[in-house]
């Protein structure tokens, strides 16, 4: 009963003395894994690390098929994030002090500009790889077999990295942002055109309503920097911290990645693995189990790929590690020598000519040039229909985990990227060769134009080539490789030719070189 | 380890990384100021005259440094690199330790009055090229050339003062602009002609503002006003401004022109002791408003920018058939289809008294009487022979319908103060005797042989110019 | 056969009379000159008058080096006895007399000055104009007339060192020489269409030889006094004395 | 057979006087003499040049008429004092005949009809050609000139080579400019600037400014062949000489082609100019 009778005091004596192994050992609790035993139990006991399963199919980890896109694009949002509270620290989002403490971010402070560019091109180089994570999920059909309802969530969160980017650029308050926050509260007055058309703008304006509670007034001002700021730092932020949850979520549940239904190992696969060590092997391969049996869909376990599966510790952890590490050596490589604009003070009084938008959406300002309206918000909104649409019209669950289908996926892939090319660039040539209607006929009625311009035309041939590749093909997947490959590239051309080809009076010039100078 | 590709990937991302991170605090402890004072603190200590000189020296600390001034809303990070600025010993120091020139900074005190709020730049940039805004930094208002700095000086400063204590450049700048006849086309404080653009807070006009197509060297707003003011056309093609420079008037008036501003200094800052309103008299409002197309008015010009004649509004002869009343009621009105705007209070801002002085002072080379009446209401006129008379005889110089103007050395007779403003008297006297100094020949008497009937008829004519369209 | 040659020789005819048809007043006709008379005198000046020095002003700077900031303009050379220099003394409207005498009249720009200042160029010979000068030169020729108007009758660019460049003389009277690029450059030199012209010494004496008897109208020129025109009877075998005084 | 003969000896003469050049001049010295045809000829031209000239250059063609000096003002301010042509003194600026000859008749139809319009002289549009003729002889009439000297003959102008106006015989032509010492005259850059640019006079004395090629606009027309006659002929009566014996005739074309790069008027420049 001496342990009874020791006095409190000497315990919390001894308690005083352990008091660094018992805090680290409360943190870390079991120390480094030993045994696949330890390894999956720390998958399982980690909060970071649950998420993810105990144990990873060889196909995901080869950097082949997923290209580490969605990973390279999440770490991306977590050095936007990090950045940004940085840079949040020094900003001040008033009209008269924003464009000051960017400079000061730019001039004062230790890093500040490297840590703004690392912010700047980790949050755009974010939207070229929520691009590539799509384009390779579309590609492996890997919206099928329940992942349909994740194929959305992506499609959500795509439409709120743009809107994430396109806040953040009109932060600083420089000639950039005013322009660009005019040109989007213009996108978002489009319907105005419709309204016009039809005459009843003075009862319903429903385009110069938006625009107004975009801005919180008339103009550009400090409410619409408010605004801005708000959506920036806040709402977008937790919006997209939650879906992306869900998503991750929703990966786990529909039973990770995608593969091929017939997956062959391949000698290289050694070069990305570490074999399972056999010592205290709580997953024999030769069984299966559901590990959570109110769960819909396939585990990655429960199958009978079992023999194909390593742990996730060390395997999937080393592999998010070095995509992580690259990732941030690459932005940071980037920043070090690109730095972000920053052009003079917002001036209403001095258009930029040419007033662009951020890059990303130049090609909607390349639309919008034929029809405010169409070019705004029809258009993308068929389109992202159109995307959202695709796990629901195509059902042929069968090429699922194989980059383009097959060998036929793989030509309609190749036919429609250059017919898209092709017809695409001939569409835009003849269109600034020639005009368009109004240049014909003046006084034509704009209905007409808004109804037909290259954008709609585009549109209306891009829904008929992908028709008439699932009557060829008798595919519904060809179709929407068809469709997809065409979406993509004419993203690309476009965004090209706004950026690109675009100068003062958004008239056409091979290059930057040749603008007028002003 | 076979997971060979991650663990390489790892590892080289991983240096990549550190090098990176490591050029960048590089960057940040070489950055140019830094490497500036630390040059500034060695030359204090090498040049320290006694020890305790020397100890000061070396515990100079090394780290920005901020002028913040609020009521001028300036945080200007210039002594960063000019550290030198206000220490006497540094006279003769090379930029950017140099001591400020002049005896400025003693009235001046950095610490009150920052450096952009008169040299420009941008004040918080931290190295050379940003902060002097030179090339493309994209800043609006680069550093000004030390040859239109004293336009800086004439935000707080009256004249007077400018003239008497060494900001004379301005000073000349402001006469030049008031005598070469700016305001004849140009509006300042809602006063001044209709041809150009308005002047009001011109120094204070981003570089975006201008037209930098064909300027010269650096394309600042400062090359853009000086070069503009040497060759108007060369800057601006279609530009009609008539404007001559000699020597170092382009360099004044830019001075002057970069003292325009929109901004006003807060009220402590002003030093407005002897305010000389610029006399108005009809001779000082004639230069103001008239002199940059008339010029002494004695003699009449062809004009190749306007392409057309500008008349001589200060010969004898003219004010001879002249009265001050129909004077006044041309420059009222002005001329249309010309370059002579109206001076009407509402168009031009311009006091109707002031116009009074303007037509007085133009009228004070009248010299001679009325000239002998002609009494054209006496005639009965014939206006087809008026018509062959006109094509005979005037068209050569004013045009077949009267415009003039086009290589025709003739005025626009087409306009509606000669159609409506001017009677037919006051035409029939300049047809009958002409205007000496000017190429209009006398056509009456001994002239060139019209008789009063083949003038009347012709006046006739020419009254019918207004009536077409 | 003989027609064509009659035809020939009238057409030649015809011809040579058509172009001497032009030609209204008749040209000098050269005789053998027996026992002409001769012309001899002396001009003179009323009182000395100060020779005045010329400025040199130019924006070259290499110029004023080269060509000195003024100059003694040589126009009133006289001397103590009055007599003066460079007048020129011509018989005028010579119908007939001794042979031109072929002599071409060099003009050389030399130190920023014309080399000789007054001359006498008879007419059928050539000008020989001539640049000494490291300078751009023109030689703008022209005949003086009356209320200071001159009639162009070269003007020709000599931009280079020891270029030379040869002109009929074709025309007659006094003619003054500038260059354009030098203003204050100036000479000048009286074209006869007769032999019968001299310029005074430093005296102020000349001659005229060989004159056939009759009476001629003479002019006296010099730069800066004028000219006097009049009449004189040559005698045959004699001597006539011709003086004249200028008076400013 | 006789009289056969005859006639064709009188055609022969006749055809060979009117291939003759001489004649017309020929013609027209006889006339002033005897010919009645000739002094109707001259009223005609009287007549005209009362009506359309004489208040510039005066009823005495000595260039004193009412219209007096007339000014105009160039676009960079300077201003030229133009002087109607004195026609008592016979010497004219634009002709095709070597500096110091008289113009040939063509020059002078040449600029009654086209006029000057640098110096304000009016094109007139719609004269005959009888009638310039007409007004040129009686213009010719006030000069005895004339009837002094012998008319020379026209300076051929061969079409200007198809290089004229190139990139390399721009660059030729500028060195000519710079040897040939136009500079000093007519300014580094063509503006009628030079150094010696103020003190040029004209044969009457009145101060003269050099051309000013940025103007774009010679008196004479501002073609190729205007401005290689100018070097060729020169401009008699004013400080312009004539360079056709300081320069062969290709120099001269590439100096051409340098002043019609310093007015403005190559291709490249129209180009330019149009964007």
């Amino acid at each position: 009963m001496d342990g009874t009778k020791q006095s409190g005091l000497v315990k919390f004596k001894d308690n005083l003395f352990t008091v660094k192994d018992s805090l680290l050992g409360s943190f870390i609790r079991s120390g480094a894994p030993t045994s696949d035993r330890s390894r999956t139990a720390i998958m399982f006991n980690n909060f970071f690390l649950h998420v993810q399963t105990v144990k990873t199919h060889i196909n995901t980890l080869r950097p082949s098929y997923t290209l580490g896109m969605g990973l390279i694009a999440l770490f991306l949002m977590i050095i936007a994030f990090i950045s940004g509270i940085f840079l949040m620290v020094y900003y001040n989002p008033s009209i008269e002090n924003a464009f000051n403490s960017v400079k000061d971010i730019n001039f004062v402070v230790s890093g500040g500009k490297l840590m703004r560019n690392v912010h700047k091109w980790s949050g755009e180089a974010m939207i070229i790889f929520v691009l590539f994570h799509m384009t390779r999920v579309f590609y492996t059909s890997s919206y099928l077999r329940g992942r349909e309802f994740n194929w959305l969530i992506g499609i959500v969160l795509l439409v709120l990295t743009f809107l994430l980017n396109l806040t953040g650029y009109m932060l600083p308050w420089d000639q950039l942002s005013y322009w660009a926050l005019v040109i989007v509260a213009n996108i978002i007055a489009a319907p105005l055109e419709m309204t016009d058309i039809m005459g009843v703008t003075k009862y319903f304006d429903i385009g110069g309503i938006s625009k107004e509670l975009f801005l919180g007034g008339l103009v550009p001002g400090k409410e619409a920097l408010n605004r801005v700021y708000l959506f920036h730092i806040m709402l977008l932020p937790a919006a997209i911290l939650i879906i992306l949850g869900v998503h991750f979520w929703r990966i786990r549940k529909d039973g990770g990645l995608t593969r091929p239904d017939k997956f062959d190992r391949k000698d290289t696969d050694t070069t990305y693995i570490t074999p399972p060590d056999k010592t205290g092997d709580i997953f024999p391969t030769y069984k299966t189990y559901g590990l959570m049996e109110l769960a819909k869909g396939k585990t990655p376990a429960v199958d009978n790929d079992v023999e194909n599966t390593v742990l996730s510790w060390p395997n999937l952890l080393i592999a998010e590690l070095a995509v992580m590490m690259f990732t941030l050596a690459a932005v940071v490589a980037y920043s070090f020598y690109i730095d972000a604009p920053l052009k003079e003070l917002a001036n209403p009084a001095i258009p930029e000519n040419p007033a662009k938008a951020p890059w990303y959406f130049l090609g909607l300002q390349e639309l919008v040039g034929y029809s405010a309206f169409m070019g705004g918000q029809g258009i993308p909104m068929a389109a992202l229909l159109g995307l959202a649409l695709i796990p629901f019209l195509d059902r042929e669950s069968e090429h699922t985990g194989i980059w383009f289908s097959n060998k036929q996926g793989l030509t309609v892939t190749i036919i429609s990227f250059i017919v898209g090319t092709v017809g695409l660039i001939g569409t835009l040539a003849f269109t600034i060769q020639y005009g368009w209607f109004r240049n014909w006929w003046p006084n034509i009625p704009q209905i007409v134009i808004v109804m037909i311009n290259p954008g709609t035309i585009w549109l209306g041939f891009v829904m008929i080539w992908s028709l008439a590749t699932i009557k060829i093909t008798g595919s519904t997947r060809m179709g929407a490789i068809a469709l997809f490959t065409i979406f993509l590239v004419s993203y690309i051309i476009l965004t090209y030719t706004g950026t690109v080809l675009r100068g003062p009076n958004w008239d056409f010039f091979w290059s930057q070189s040749e603008w007028p100078i002003h | 380890m076979h997971s060979r590709f991650y663990l390489s990937l790892l590892l080289i991302s991983s240096l990549v990384l550190m090098m990176f991170i490591g050029m960048g605090v590089y960057r940040e402890m070489t950055s140019e100021w830094k490497t500036y004072q630390t040059e500034y603190k060695n030359m204090l200590v090498r040049n320290a005259e006694d020890d305790a000189a020397r100890k000061r020296a070396e515990k100079l600390e090394i780290g920005l440094r901020q002028n913040y001034v609020a009521s001028l809303n300036k945080s200007d990070r210039c002594m960063s690199c000019h550290i030198g600025v206000e220490n006497p010993y540094m006279a003769k120091a090379d930029q950017p330790f140099t001591l400020h020139s002049g005896d400025y900074i003693e009235n001046h005190p950095v610490d009150k009055f920052g450096c952009t709020i008169c040299h420009y730049g941008q004040g918080r940039a931290t190295n050379k090229k940003e902060a002097h805004g030179k090339g493309h930094t994209h800043w609006d208002y680069p550093i000004i050339p030390t040859k239109y700095i004293q336009s800086a000086c004439a935000k707080c400063h009256d004249y007077k003062m400018l003239q008497e204590e060494g900001a004379e450049l301005v000073v000349k700048g402001e006469k030049l602009f008031r005598e070469k006849g700016c305001r004849g086309c140009h509006k300042l404080n809602g006063v001044g002609g209709d041809l150009g653009k308005a002047l009001d807070g011109i120094g204070s006009k981003p570089r975006a503002y201008y037209a930098m197509k064909h300027v010269v060297g650096e394309h600042t707003a400062y090359n853009w006003i000086k070069q503009h003011f040497d060759d108007p056309r060369a800057i601006v093609p279609t530009s009609e401004m008539r404007v001559f420079m000699e020597e170092d008037e382009s360099d004044l008036l830019t001075t002057y022109i970069f003292s325009i501003r929109e901004e006003e200094m807060p009220s402590k800052y002003r030093f407005l002791k002897n305010i000389v309103t610029p006399p108005r008299d009809g001779e000082s409002l004639y230069k103001m408003f008239c002199v940059a197309c008339h010029g002494s008015g004695k003699i009449s010009v062809y004009d190749e920018i306007f392409d057309r004649t500008i008349p001589a509004i200060t010969n004898p002869p003219f004010l001879r058939s002249a009265d001050n009343k129909t004077i006044k009621n041309i420059v009222m009105e002005g001329r249309g289809g010309t370059q002579m705007t109206s001076w009407k209070t509402t168009a031009s801002g311009l006091k109707e008294e002031d116009v009074d002085k303007i037509v007085e002072y133009v009228a004070s080379s009248r010299t001679y009487e009325r000239p002998e009446p002609f009494n054209y209401l006496e005639f009965q006129t014939n206006i087809d022979s008026g018509m062959r008379l006109y094509n005979n005889r005037c068209s050569y110089c004013h045009g077949k319908e009267g415009k003039g103007g086009n290589r025709q050395l003739g005025i626009n007779l087409k306009n509606s103060t000669v159609q409506q403003v001017l009677d037919p008297e006051f035409l029939a006297l300049t047809i009958r005797d002409g205007r000496e100094g000017t190429p209009m020949p006398s056509f009456g008497g001994d002239g060139l042989g019209l008789s009063d009937q083949n003038i009347a008829d012709v006046v006739a004519y020419v009254k019918t110019f207004g009536k077409k369209k | 056969m003989k027609k064509l040659v009659f035809l020939a020789l009238v057409l030649s005819l015809f011809i040579v009379d058509t172009s001497d048809a032009r030609k209204k007043k008749k040209k000098y006709e050269v005789i053998d000159v027996t026992n002409g008379g001769s012309i001899t005198g002396t001009i003179k000046a009323a009182s000395k008058v100060d020779d005045p020095v010329m400025k040199i002003e130019t924006k070259k700077p290499d110029e004023v080096e080269f060509c000195g900031t003024e100059f003694q303009s040589n126009m009133y050379i006289i001397s103590p006895d009055l007599g003066v220099k460079n007048v020129v003394v011509a018989l005028l409207k010579v119908k007939q007399g001794k042979a031109m005498p072929e002599k071409d009249y060099v003009i050389n720009n030399l130190k920023c000055q014309f080399e000789p200042l007054v001359g006498l160029a008879f007419k059928g010979n050539n000008f020989v104009i001539k640049n000494s000068d490291a300078l751009f030169h023109n030689t703008n020729l022209g005949i003086q007339l009356k209320g200071g108007k001159k009639r162009a009758v070269y003007n020709l660019a000599l931009p280079n060192l020891n270029q030379v460049l040869k002109k009929k003389i074709k025309t007659k009277g006094v003619h003054s020489i500038k260059c354009d690029a030098h203003p204050w450059m100036r000479a000048y030199v009286y074209s006869s269409d007769s032999p019968y012209a001299a310029l005074t010494d430093d005296s102020g004496k000349f001659e005229i030889t060989d004159i056939p008897a009759g009476t001629y109208k003479v002019l006296i020129w010099h730069e800066g006094f004028g000219e006097v025109k009049q009449e004189i009877t040559v005698e045959a075998g004699q001597a006539t004395t011709l003086d004249h005084t200028f008076s400013k | 057979m006789r009289v056969f003969k005859i006639l064709a000896l009188f055609m022969a003469i006749a055809l060979l006087l009117i291939s003759s050049p001489d004649f017309i001049s020929a013609q027209d010295e006889d006339a002033e003499y005897d010919d009645a045809a000739y002094e109707a000829l001259l009223e005609k031209g009287k007549e005209y040049y009362n009506a359309r000239c004489e208040a510039c250059h005066g009823a005495d063609g000595d260039g004193k008429g009412f219209v007096d000096i007339i000014r105009v003002s160039e676009k960079n301010g300077r201003v030229l004092e133009i002087y109607p042509r004195d026609f008592t003194v016979g010497v004219y600026k634009f002709r095709s005949t070597a500096t110091g000859c008289l113009p040939d008749d063509k020059d002078l139809m040449g600029t009654v009809k086209r006029g000057i319009t640098k110096s304000l002289m009016p094109p007139q549009d719609n004269i005959s050609s009888e009638e310039t003729e007409a007004v040129v002889e009686y213009v010719k009439s006030f000069s005895e000139r004339y009837e002094e000297e012998d008319p020379c003959d026209q300076i051929s102008v061969a079409d200007p080579p198809v290089w004229v106006a190139s990139e390399k015989s721009i660059e030729k032509g500028k060195k000519i400019y710079k040897d040939m010492k136009c500079w000093e005259c007519h300014g580094d850059l063509g503006k009628g600037d030079g150094p010696k640019s103020n003190d040029i006079t004209d044969d009457w004395g009145k101060r003269l400014l050099p051309f000013n090629f940025v103007t774009g606009e010679l008196k004479r027309g501002s073609t190729a062949e205007n401005v290689y006659m100018t070097f060729t002929a020169g401009l008699d009566g004013t400080g312009m000489p004539s360079y056709q014996d300081t320069l062969n005739e290709e120099d001269r074309w590439h100096l051409v082609s340098y002043t019609l790069k310093l007015m403005g008027l190559t291709e490249s420049d129209k180009k330019t100019a149009s964007h």
